[in-house]
């Protein structure tokens, strides 16, 4: 098992009641297991099916792996400009 | 040319377009997305616009990049506020020059597009009657959040 | 609100962008022609337009009604300088806003594409070897008149 | 016959040495009698075949009547923006 620390923002950021999360997962993990285990905690009910992820500051397609060493984050529908 | 920035300070817009308009350029395009006072029928006082900072200079740079790869010759300056914004203010600039217009016009629309799809930055719009909230352009009515 | 106008001094874009943006719109477009230091791989020294100007008056507003018929609640300023301008200078200058982009987008392409079509307006253009033309976009080559 | 003020813009004013010239038709004129007798003038060669004309501001279409009232003017290829 192995410790990851998943970023949120804007309406995830409110239903988590925080901007950055932790999360336990089993190795070698996977953007699908961090959405699972997110989806396990208070608040996880607002990710919808298959939430947008972005690793190292680039999103994701499909399941890949991330680890402790990577920048994850939880991206809500984006609404700039 | 290509700038691209995420600020915090009211967006300097005469700045942007000298900065891309050149002798060799004959057109130059700018876009302004401003907060209007009325959303979905209620009334707004402001927007608070949050980003994923470190991504959203990122992706904004890479969709720049993209426009001059498609649209060559282009030059770029986009900046996006982010932080509470009242009526009228620019949240986003788009300046854009060419030698010939229909490809200023056409890349500042390509950057428009590709950056209200894809740049991390979200708004929490506030309402007249003390409500807010996070704007879901993919939902039909975002989730109200008490204030 | 429309207004059209056909000027002899520098255009304040600025003031334009000011004059178009309300607190209803959303998005605000600005379309600048400049004049380009190279043409038909000549280099080009400065530009004389010329107008008729009674009908260049009256042919830019309709245009700017026709967008506003086609683009409803759109709000326009458009002006056209007149005179010699030097490189970089702002020959045209259309500024439109709108509560949704793409509308403020459309009617800005609409503007500058039947302004060009319509507007009886003509440039001469003052190459670096002395000579100067009249610029024929109907043409292939536009016939040189010596200086 | 009658006389009537014909204006002229950029190559054509070049062409015909004058901004403004006096063309000489037969009564009742139309726009094609005043592109005709134009042609018939010093530098009336550089008129196209179908040159646009306005008439009071405003661009005719196909030959129709003028009068000695009206501004008439014959437009070069226009090239603003």
């Amino acid at each position: 098992m192995t410790q990851l620390q998943v970023l949120l923002f804007a309406s995830y950021a409110d239903a988590f009641g925080a901007n950055c999360v932790s999360v336990t997962v089993a190795e070698p993990a996977t953007t699908a297991d961090v959405v699972g285990a997110l989806r396990a905690l208070p608040g996880g009910h607002v990710l919808p099916m298959s939430p947008l992820v972005a690793v190292d500051r680039r999103y994701t397609r499909g399941d890949v792996a991330v680890s402790a060493g990577q920048e994850i984050a939880v991206i809500p529908p984006v609404a700039g400009g | 040319m290509i700038r691209t920035a995420i600020v915090s300070d009211a967006i300097d817009v005469p700045a942007l377009i000298r900065e891309v308009t050149s002798e060799a350029t004959g057109a130059t395009t700018l876009f302004l997305g401003t907060v209007r006072d009325v959303n979905d029928g209620r009334d707004v006082t402001g927007i608070e616009y949050t980003a994923y900072a470190g991504m959203a200079s990122d992706e904004l740079q890479r969709i720049a990049v993209e426009a001059q790869t498609q649209f060559d010759g282009v030059r770029v300056a986009v900046e996006h506020r982010i932080g509470t914004l009242g009526l009228s203010d620019v949240s986003v600039a788009i300046a854009v020059a060419h030698a010939r217009r229909t490809q200023a016009m056409d890349a500042s629309r390509f950057i428009i597009e590709e950056l209200k799809r894809r740049v991390p930055i979200w708004k929490c719009e506030h309402y007249a009657d003390g409500e807010r909230q996070w704007i879901d352009p993919t939902a039909s009515r975002a989730s109200v959040v008490a204030s």
